[in-house]
């Protein structure tokens, strides 16, 4: 019963956004929050009722399609809206709306009393409306609509402080940014529909695992289709290039960037590539570029990470750096650890954000890390679920990110790309070097805040309210179980990947990627290596920012120009505008409006009239006034008429 | 022998004769004579026509030019009256006023 | 009345009569003129959906046709010919549709009230005209019946520069109908039939009972094609375009923006590709390059323009490219999406002039350095501002995204290069759309004249929501509009495939 | 016989245009050019147009000059003094296009006579040929193949008395 109709789990929050965006104005707070988070809550409780049907039918019958109207039909292309649920749309609906419940819960507290509340949860609302259709579409098209749509409630909700200039480009560079990606994606769609006459999802896999059955060598229609994708992929996922608006989109409220630029939105493109596993599967040059653009974009922020001053900055590097690891993932054609990731990152990554949120309203909306410090006795259920936080993304044995992360790099390592495992590996220990830095600076040694010495009326920043506090705690829980579910071979069975299996049952089967799969002493080993730069990390934080805080300084000083490199985020953005923005806006400017427009094009026409103008105050004398004269010309006229029927043509 | 070249080049040459009479006197009153002259020449050539090509229509034509030629001396000549009122001038070069 | 041959007749001759009611008001009494004017272009309205109601998607025919001899002078046989099919029936609707929104828009004018509800309503006849004709010679002449009102609204009640742009507009437009003029002659002389029936000359052509020599063809198709160009407009003959828009009134910019420009488009596909097809095959690479430049070059202007209106303006040209683009692809999916892209940027365009007057109401300025934080004093005007916008950049799920889709689509399976040069322009919308919404409605109030302004009043409101409420149904379920072309569209296609050799859409595979 | 008749009228007509072009005073035209019109009227009586002929000596000669008379007496063409006028080669360039002119309806009659168009079957001496006499026979074509333009005339002349007097009579209104 449930199963049959889990796809009216996206119409609560649909509602929830209608009727308070149209009415929300007039609504008492109260009113709008509860029914926000009720659509939201009826959302997931279905979600959550479809996954404990689901998981009792038989692995084969774990695809249940749902068709609701033709959206658009034009000859022999065909889009349906209709739904798709497998394995891999089940994982990812229980996270979007589970994650998305408990943020609009923390948001109950953290919007309290701001203007805008409804706008804010009727924003919130459609993101989880929009997000669910991407995930349960079940062709290319639905989901480019989720796809658009997150990108919209993410351009309005970065731009919710519209007043704030920086929130305002910050939302229009994302949401331009992300268009990029679209267009490459949409051309991707194009390219699905002229090569298999579909953009169903199981058309295509069931088309692309017939006529594909054996692996070419030359990069042909297949390595378009994925590239293209991956492009949308790139923008959506905030990788190198186009990542550069995620670390600014920091300027939305902060459950924002916990629910959309951490958990759920920037996954999805991970999640589009997982989903298009057989197609990926098939193009290892894609791959390969995948996996080449997920390190180099996880090294990169992990770098940028290190240095940052705002805590939501570090918390953003991280994010793109970890969506850096999935990409990786997905790049040894490890589709089902790129997904774990994606789950375990969700948790405590939102986490993360989350638990700053509380830290930035406690301090009255400080967000520099140096004016932070000794947190832990005033927000104790912060501290903690943060470092559980911490701990996970460092990769900590038992907690989730151990995990996931481990099966990321081992897979990297048994599919034989060992310069990308080396780079995972240094990637994981500055992941473990700026999450600590982070957690030193904020909660440990001493009270740098302004705010806390000035005889501020309430001096002592104190743990907000519950609603704040129970997300925290409960994804603190997740952080912490996640990583059960997918066990690495030498201790117990995967059992997500299991779970998963029905949904990559297209993919391309004849990689060599599984010789290694049971070398389980290799891959302890490995793990050890990585703990062992992990702890490096932390252990060089420790001794930074606790220990010897002056270190850190002369370090800085001494590498002045590494440190303002990174400071200065490798200066893409002025590069960026250097290269693109500026010279764009001078071309229209300069050269095509006021040249090309005004002086060429407008200049024909008005010169067309000058000339006319000219030439008809010369010819206007012949109008001299006098009659004789005009008689004469009558004359001359009447005579040449004569010599041309006397003499030319009698 | 007489023949319709004879009639048709005396009426060419009242013809011509009108013609620079139009166009070098700036009397307005003899410019309008020298247009009657005209007529008076191109009526010749109808008769002349209707005669050796055995028609009346020529001579109907005739008439009728004559008929706009009074109707047309009517209205001619008030205007002159009116324009030797206006400007004080029967000089056609002084009405030179609608140029441009 | 419905259901006799009168039918189609009687929706040109309702805003006629109207406007010759109008003329019998006294100027004096504004709101019976206003009140008059609204009265009738409702009654269009509603009886406009009749045809809605009653058009068979399935008709391989003209619908609703009358067809009786008009102008028989010896060997001239014109005929008052009317007819709709899947093409047309939206785009008279789209008019009767707009038509009282831009009376409702004009409540502002106050200076000869009974003239410009005249010309309105005058101006309505014509477009309707032009969408239902079906003789070359009647074409032409609602064609330029469309022109002359258009030229006063901009010339009497336009902004400073009016003259000159009602003017520029005039003189541009007529250029190219000239041309038409000469070249709807020519064809006549080919035609032993004598006549200028559309439908005749077509079908004689596809029988190749009307042989014209090839390069005849080509000029005759440039004729037409120059026409419509201008009037679409196409790269480069597009200048005159922001300058009308500048100066026009907020109703006028509306239909100007909303329904005359689809008139080109609508040209091309009734017209050039129907009458021309081996013409337009030859050409289609050029003018798809021209469109693609259109596309390309209309957003990066707008993207430095400091004039909200010229901006939109703009726009047009961008998203008008796409229109002629997906034209000159030749395929269903493509002439689809174009004729719904005329739809869906009649509707966007249309609101986002309408939104831009409200603001000019208020303030008297269309600059855009004048304005900023505007959510703040009209939170409502910046809500539906928004969605227009969204719409008009292509938001899946509104009803910009079907016609860019389906034109794109389309134009991919044609050349693939096309469809991903114009792709960007899909992006570059984003950014002047996005861009001018900052600069406009966020940030903080710089401007104390902005800080007192009303939000929108009730009749602003009744303006806008039935075309929001229509953006979202076009974005969601296009079918309703799609379903009714299908059969026009494809005979279009078909002609096309006539002369062409088949072409190959789908690509080797890799691999086997 | 009727070559010298021909000639004698010829010579007057001439003589009498030339004076009409060449007279200073504009009353010494107007005589010179009744009597062209009176030579002209003999070479249509001659032509055997009797008709036209008495026509052109009761109207053209007779109604018509003597209206010019009375203007000239009205206004008084004697006393004008003429400004000196900036069109100084009007006066050669027309002598010059009216011999051209000339030459060409010399060449032109010449030719269409060298043709055999205009010898037609009636020489001068002979009578009219027109069956009743050519007056009847104008009579009838006027007033049945020609009545629409003919009453049109009279309307024309209606129209062109009232023209003149409205002309005029708005004049005297002003004053």
């Amino acid at each position: 019963m449930v199963l049959e109709h889990y796809w009216i789990l996206i119409l609560f929050p649909l509602l929830g956004a209608a009727i308070n965006g149209i009415l929300g104005r007039r609504f008492p707070h109260p009113v709008i929050a509860w029914l926000s988070c009720s659509m939201v809550a009826l959302s997931f409780l279905v979600a959550l009722l479809s996954f404990f049907n689901f998981i009792r039918l038989p692995e084969d019958q774990r695809i249940i399609t749902h068709h609701l109207f033709t959206w658009i039909q034009s000859g022999n292309f065909v889009s349906e809206v209709s739904f798709l649920l497998d394995p891999l749309s089940m994982v990812m609906i229980l996270v979007v709306t589970g994650v998305g419940f408990l943020i609009h819960i923390y948001s109950l507290g953290y919007m309290a009393g701001q203007s805008g509340y409804y706008r804010y949860f009727a924003y919130l609302n459609l993101f989880i409306f929009m997000m669910s259709v991407l995930v349960l579409a079940d062709n290319y098209l639905l989901m480019f609509v989720g796809w658009e749509g997150v990108g919209l409630c993410s351009y309005l909700l970065i731009g919710f402080y519209f007043e704030k200039k920086n929130a305002g480009d910050a939302a229009k560079k994302a949401f331009i940014l992300n268009r990029i990606g679209d267009v490459g994606f949409l051309i991707g769609v194009f390219l699905i529909f002229r090569t298999f006459e579909s953009v169903q999802y199981l058309t295509v896999f069931q088309a692309v695992s017939e006529q594909f059955a054996v692996m070419g060598t030359e990069f042909g229609v297949l390595g378009a289709i994925t590239l293209l994708l991956f492009i949308g992929a790139t923008g959506k996922s905030a990788q190198v290039p186009l990542y550069v608006w995620l670390p600014d989109a920091m300027e939305g409220p902060t459950p924002v960037s916990a629910l959309i630029h951490a958990a759920t939105m920037v996954t999805a493109g991970v999640y589009m590539i997982a989903r298009s596993a057989p197609l990926y599967s098939r193009a290892p040059e894609t791959l390969f570029i995948i996996a080449v653009v997920g390190i180099s974009t996880a090294l990169l922020a992990a770098l940028i990470a290190t240095v940052q001053r705002d805590i939501k900055k570090v918390l953003a590097y991280s994010t793109i750096s970890q969506l850096g690891y999935m990409f990786l993932a997905i790049g040894v054609g490890a589709f089902g650890a790129g997904v774990f990731h994606l789950l375990t990152h969700a948790f405590f990554k939102a986490l993360l954000f989350l638990g700053s949120g509380s830290v930035i309203m406690a301090l009255h909306h400080e967000q520099d890390l140096f004016n932070m410090g000794g947190l832990r006795k005033y927000l104790p259920v912060t501290f903690y679920t943060m470092w559980m936080g911490a701990l996970a993304l460092a990769g900590v044995p038992l907690f989730s990110g151990f995990f996931s992360k481990d099966a990321i790099l081992w897979k990297t390592f048994a599919a034989g790309n060992e310069a990308l495992w080396l780079m995972g590996v240094v990637v994981a220990g500055l992941t473990a070097f700026y999450i600590s830095r982070l957690m030193f600076l904020a909660f440990h040694g001493r009270e740098r805040s302004e705010k806390q010495h000035q005889g501020a009326p309430d001096p002592s920043p104190k743990e907000p309210s519950w609603s704040v506090t129970l997300p925290l705690i409960i994804l603190a829980g997740f952080s912490l179980l996640a990583g059960f579910l997918g066990l690495p071979s030498y201790w117990g069975s995967n059992r997500l990947e299991e779970f998963l299996a029905p949904s990559f049952r297209f993919q391309f089967s004849g990689q060599p990627a599984a010789a290694m799969e049971h070398a389980h002493l290799t891959e302890v080993i490995l793990t050890l290596v990585t703990l062992a730069v992990a702890f490096f990390g932390f252990a060089l934080a420790y001794h930074f920012y606790i220990k010897n805080p002056q270190v850190a300084v002369r370090l800085a000083n001494r590498f002045s120009w590494l440190y303002s490199l990174l400071r200065r985020k490798f200066l893409v953005d002025e590069i960026y505008d250097w290269l693109l923005v500026g010279p764009v806006q001078r071309l229209s400017q300069t050269i095509l409006w006021k040249g090309m427009d005004v002086r060429v094009i407008d200049g024909l026409v008005h010169g067309t009239a000058s000339l006319m103008q000219a030439w008809s105050h010369r010819v206007k004398r012949i109008q001299s006034g006098y009659a004789r004269l005009y008689a004469t010309w009558i004359l001359g006229g009447a005579l040449l008429i004569l010599f041309y029927y006397y003499w030319i043509s009698p | 022998m007489i023949s319709a070249t004879h009639y048709l080049t005396l009426a060419a040459i009242l013809f011509a004769i009108g013609t620079v009479g139009v166009i070098t006197r700036r009397n307005v009153i003899t410019m309008f004579m020298c247009v009657e002259l005209m007529l008076n020449a191109v009526n010749l050539t109808f008769i002349t026509f209707s005669r050796f090509l055995d028609q009346i229509d020529g001579q109907i034509f005739v008439f009728f030019v004559m008929t706009v030629a009074a109707a047309e001396a009517a209205v001619g000549l008030a205007l002159i009256v009116v324009l030797s009122r206006h400007t004080g001038t029967l000089d056609v070069d002084q009405a030179n006023t609608m140029k441009w | 009345m419905f259901g006799t041959e009168l039918q189609l007749t009687l929706l040109l001759l309702i805003p006629g009569f109207g406007a010759l009611v109008i003329a019998f008001v006294p100027s004096r009494k504004i709101h019976l003129l206003r009140g008059t004017s609204l009265f009738f272009t409702s009654i269009t309205f509603l009886y406009s959906l009749l045809f809605f109601t009653h058009f068979d998607p399935g008709a391989e025919t003209m619908q609703f046709v009358q067809k009786v001899p008009w102008l028989n002078v010896g060997v001239l046989h014109i005929h008052y010919h009317v007819g709709m099919d899947g093409i047309s029936l939206f785009l008279v609707i789209l008019t009767t549709f707009l038509m009282p929104l831009a009376i409702l828009a004009s409540w502002g004018i106050e200076k000869k009230v009974r003239p410009y509800m005249f010309f309105m309503l005058l101006l309505e006849v014509g477009m309707i005209g032009v969408f239902v004709s079906l003789d070359l010679i009647l074409f032409y002449l609602f064609w330029e019946t469309t022109l002359i009102p258009m030229y006063f609204l901009i010339g009497v009640w336009g902004g400073e520069r009016r003259v000159y742009a009602a003017v520029k507009f005039f003189i541009y437009t007529m250029a190219g109908s000239l041309l038409m003029l000469a070249a709807i002659l020519t064809l006549y002389f080919f035609n032993e039939a004598q006549n200028f029936d559309l439908v005749e000359i077509t079908q004689r052509l596809s029988l190749n009972q009307i042989i014209l020599p090839f390069p005849v063809e080509l000029l005759l198709f440039l004729a037409f094609f120059l026409a419509f160009a201008i009037k679409v407009p196409l790269f480069p003959f597009h200048t005159w375009l922001p300058d009308a828009h500048v100066e026009a009134p907020t109703a006028a910019s509306v239909i100007l923006a909303g329904v005359l420009l689809k008139m080109g488009t609508y040209g091309l596909l009734r017209f050039c590709l129907p009458l021309f097809p081996r013409a337009s095959a030859a050409l289609a690479p050029a003018i798809s390059l021209l469109a693609i430049v259109g596309i390309i070059y209309g957003a990066l202007v707008a993207l430095v323009q400091t004039d909200v209106k010229k901006l939109v303006a703009y726009s047009s040209v961008s998203h008008m490219g796409f229109v002629v683009l997906g034209i000159f692809a030749f395929n269903l999916q493509s002439i689809e999406g174009a004729t719904f892209q005329m739809l869906s940027h009649g509707l966007s365009t249309g609101a986002l002039f309408l939104l831009v007057g409200m603001l000019y109401d208020r303030r008297h300025t269309h600059l855009i350095q004048d304005f900023g934080g505007l959510a703040h004093v009209m939170p409502r005007l910046a809500a539906l501002f928004m969605v227009i916008m969204l719409s008009s950049i292509g938001l899946p799920g509104l009803n910009g995204f079907v016609g860019e889709f389906l034109i794109l689509q389309g134009t991919f399976l044609e050349n693939a290069g096309r469809a991903a040069f114009a792709a960007s322009g899909i992006v570059l919308s984003a950014i002047y759309m996005l861009w001018v919404y900052q600069r406009v409605f966020m940030g903080a109030v710089q401007n104390d004249q902005n800080r007192t302004l009303t939000d929108l009043n009730v009749r602003e409101t009744v303006i806008l929501v039935p075309i929001v409420l229509l953006v979202v149904w076009m974005g969601l379920y296009p079918g309703t509009f799609l379903r009714r072309m299908d059969t026009s569209v494809q005979k279009v296609v078909d002609r096309i495939e006539q002369v062409r050799e088949p072409q190959i859409y789908r690509v080797e595979y890799r691999g086997h | 016989m009727t070559l010298i008749v021909f000639y004698g009228l010829a010579a007057t007509a001439v003589t009498a245009a030339i004076l009409v072009v060449l007279m200073n005073r504009a009353v010494y035209s107007a005589l010179a050019l009744i009597v062209c019109f009176g030579a002209t009227a003999g070479l249509f009586f001659q032509l055997g147009a009797r008709f036209i002929a008495a026509v052109q000596v009761i109207v053209y000669a007779g109604a018509i000059m003597v209206l010019f008379l009375f203007v000239i007496m009205l206004l008084d063409p004697e006393s004008e003094v003429f400004l000196p006028s900036r069109l100084k080669k009007v006066p050669g360039f027309a002598l010059a296009f009216a011999v051209l002119f000339t030459l060409i309806l010399f060449q032109a009659a010449d030719r269409w006579t060298a043709a055999q168009v205009l010898t037609g079957p009636i020489a001068v001496t002979e009578g009219a040929s027109w069956p009743g006499g050519e007056i009847e026979t104008l009579a009838h074509s006027l007033f049945r193949d020609y009545l629409l333009p003919f009453e049109v005339t009279s309307i024309l002349i209606l129209v062109a008395v009232l023209g003149a007097v409205v002309l005029t009579r708005q004049h005297h209104e002003k004053e």
